[in-house]
């Protein structure tokens, strides 16, 4: 099983939207381009990188939308030889994710376009506002972050 | 707006029984056209049969078989049939009474007009 | 928005490199790239013009190790420059956790600093987030030129730094500065997860 | 569809090429009716670990599954060569052997195989197959009992030699049902094994289990679609395609699933399909 979540609310819906649409890869990010979660088949994909690019895609294609239609453009559907890929943004309250899903013959557009309805409904429903949460570092962070660091610059 | 399919489906929604014909595409299982009665989830519908629809056909080509024709799909409460041509899926929903035998012919001469 | 996963203690923040057209944050991120072992750095993207010049942003995931028993990433991007690409800058901006502002510090450049600075204000502020709230450092590349060229710390000081953000001088193309500006802005954002913020996240 | 486990062990594959992970991963894809894929990865991995008698088990069985005794024999006789006395190796030659009409050597490996265990009930019923087609052999051919069904329907006219893993009787189940008819009708479970029946070709390859494992999927996509559109279980399924009328019904926890020529009227394949259904929920309920 491969499910990496960043939030735990996250892993039900995407299950659940590869499982039924038959999509190979679903990753659902923040549109800062952070990964939430992903499910799937993603040993060919640089998911950190396909996070960053489809934020950006996501982005651009809505500032696209509001220039030339009034309003951002909704999902996009890109084909490639193989593979498909599904870019939609996700209503939350009080702002957005997006979610990025990778298929094959195996699936078609209109069964992720259906399954990503529900998928949606879901998010909206479980996604809980953002809080700043407990501390997560040590007071004394520093020193671990400059030993680290040192280390990566060879200056240790 | 009036497609290539319009006086197909408009025929077909005719037939008793019949509460929804489309026109859908085999491989992204997208409406090209359809004539619905009101409380049909065309859309579902479309993605889903189109997405049967293949894997009998894959199927169908793995046994060797050959291509499939005609499809249909009984449920408790009604029937999904569906053939295909040319990468487009006629499809259509109906009751469980329907006369299966006349839409099969139907949808099977209508496959005919198209494209 | 730093995204901290306390089921696995991971923690992924993302850094912008900002700043005028030519300033070197691509070279920031080159260096940097250059420096950090492969198993700490993923792949670097750059969405580029056929002459360079970014046209997007450039990427560049780092590892930093464990600290405080998580395992902290960082994403560094950087906007393009160039005063028409207005609209992709806040895009990418869109979530920062942290800001470095690369500023270029040849003294015919100036006012390109300014404006790319009053930028990044306005568009921070188009994203309701708090100027003041943001942790940011400021970096006066290209300090390595002819003296004649060059403005000098103090002087891009009061020109720039404002909100009294600590500042380093560096030489992004063959490194001084560039490990201390990564250094700086990445304790800011986080100290922004430990107990010593005044405002957790 | 692709499953979780067949993802992480893809994936544990990715991560280290050199380890024998394939060796599952050929098993899951196997099973799960991939075969094709199962036989790329089950021969990238001999290339490297050619000296491992169950890469060459795990080939001969993919090789069998494509219909490649040829090659599923000679991969056998390797494992014999490496690991003398292997009984999965005994087993399937004695199958082949069967299959290819050698039945003093089918004996021999089943008997062999036998031996190493002596619990296996699917050994004792194929060895008491063989050894009855063996005593048949000995009669007249109009005595001989006829073949199932051809897989293909340009081979339908040709009865071939029975030949499946399955105990006699399931074997049989449907041939009361389908009489003497170039049909078939085979029982699936819900992981797209055969249960009972078979399909034969007329040069004797048993393609029940590629055809159980191809419409199962069938099966399961149907699930998922009443699902989704609320029009409560499936009943039935029915196809007709160039050259067969296949219609399929739920049977348990499983799938049954009848194919006749497309010169059979679709209406009679139904009525074939209800038989089967009987027939197959006594057999069920009786718990055989």
């Amino acid at each position: 099983m491969r499910l990496t979540v960043a939030a735990s609310w996250v892993e039900s819906p995407l299950k659940a939207f590869v499982d039924d649409g038959r999509v190979r890869l679903a990753i659902l990010l923040h549109s800062s381009g952070q990964v939430l979660g992903q499910f799937g088949f993603a040993r060919s994909v640089d998911v950190m990188t396909a996070c960053a690019l489809a934020a950006a895609t996501a982005a651009s294609s809505a500032e696209l939308g509001r220039l030339i239609d009034g309003r951002p453009f909704n999902a996009m559907h890109y084909v490639g030889v193989t593979q498909q890929i599904f870019l939609a943004p996700v209503p939350i309250e009080g702002g957005k994710l997006v979610l990025l899903a990778v298929f094959d013959e195996d699936s078609s557009l209109g069964l992720v376009q259906l399954f990503f309805q529900e998928f949606c409904a879901t998010v909206k429903a479980i996604a809980p506002a953002a809080s700043a949460g407990e501390p997560a570092l040590d007071a004394d962070f520093e020193r671990e972050l400059n030993r680290n660091l040192a280390v990566m610059f060879g200056r240790a | 707006m009036n497609s290539p399919f319009t006086q197909t489906l408009s025929a077909l929604i005719r037939h008793r029984g019949v509460t929804g014909c489309m026109v859908v595409g085999e491989s992204d299982g997208i409406i090209v056209d359809s004539s619905l009665q009101i409380g049909v989830n065309g859309s579902a519908v479309a993605a889903l049969t189109a997405s049967l629809y293949r894997k009998a056909q894959r199927a169908s080509t793995a046994a060797g078989f050959g291509m499939t024709g005609f499809f249909e799909l009984v449920a408790e409460g009604g029937r999904v049939c569906a053939a295909g041509r040319n990468e487009m899926v006629l499809v259509i929903v109906a009751g469980a009474k329907v006369n299966v035998g006349i839409i099969r012919m139907e949808m099977l001469k209508a496959l005919e007009s198209f494209p | 928005m730093s995204l901290v996963n306390y089921a696995t203690r991971e923690i992924t923040c993302k850094i912008v490199y900002y700043g005028p057209g030519r300033s070197g944050k691509t070279t920031n991120l080159h260096y940097i790239y250059g420096q950090v072992p492969a198993e700490r750095k993923g792949k670097m993207v750059s969405l580029a013009t056929q002459t360079d010049r970014t046209l997007f942003f450039d990427f560049l995931p780092i590892d930093l190790g464990i600290i405080s028993g998580f395992t902290t990433r960082f994403q560094l991007y950087t906007v393009p420059g160039q005063v028409y690409y207005q609209t992709t800058r806040r895009l990418v901006l869109q979530g920062a956790d942290g800001v470095v502002f690369v500023a270029d510090s040849q003294a015919r450049q100036l006012g390109e600093n300014v404006e790319s600075m009053q930028d990044l204000h306005a568009n921070l502020v188009n994203y309701d987030v708090d100027v003041r709230e943001m942790p940011m450092v400021i970096q006066y590349n290209k300090q390595d030129l002819p003296g004649d060229l060059i403005m000098t710390v103090p002087e891009l000081e009061d020109h720039l730094n404002f909100r009294n953000v600590p500042s380093f001088s560096a030489d992004a193309l063959h490194g001084p500065g560039v490990f201390e500006t990564l250094r700086a802005i990445s304790e800011q954002v986080l100290r922004k997860l430990s107990p010593t913020s005044g405002s957790n996240g | 569809m692709v499953t979780d486990d067949i993802r992480a062990l893809s994936e544990a594959l990715a991560a280290d090429p050199s380890s024998t992970v394939f060796l599952q991963l050929g098993e899951a894809l196997r099973r799960q009716g991939q075969v094709e894929l199962a036989y790329r990865v089950a021969t990238r991995g001999l290339e490297r670990h050619s000296q491992r008698f169950e890469v060459h088990d795990l080939v001969a069985r993919i090789a069998v599954d494509r219909g490649d005794f040829a090659r599923a024999r000679t991969e056998w006789e390797t494992v014999l060569l490496l690991a003398p006395g292997h009984s999965g190796a005994q087993k399937g030659l004695g199958f082949l052997c069967f299959q290819q009409g050698e039945l003093a050597a089918a004996s021999r490996y089943l008997g062999a195989a036998l031996e190493a265990s002596p619990g296996d009930q699917s050994l004792s019923a194929a060895l008491d197959t063989v050894r009855a087609a063996i005593a048949d052999e000995q009669r007249a051919p109009w005595e001989r009992p006829t073949a199932a069904l051809p897989a293909t329907v340009g081979a339908l006219e040709s009865p071939a030699r029975p030949f499946a893993a399955q105990p006699a009787d399931a074997r049989t189940l449907f041939a009361e049902v389908l009489g003497d008819a170039p049909q078939a009708a085979l029982l699936i479970d819900a992981d797209g094994y055969v249960m009972a029946g078979d399909y034969v070709t007329a040069d004797g390859h048993d393609l029940g289990a590629d055809l159980g494992a191809q419409l199962s999927g069938v099966s399961d996509e149907a699930s998922r679609a009443m699902r989704h559109l609320g029009l409560g279980k499936w009943k039935q399924i029915v196809f007709e395609s160039e050259a067969a009328s296949v219609a399929m019904a739920p049977c348990g926890e499983g799938v049954l699933l009848v194919a006749a020529p497309r010169t059979v009227p679709l209406g009679f394949v139904r009525r074939l399909l209800e038989r089967s259904l009987d027939r197959a929920r006594r057999w069920l309920e009786s718990g055989t």
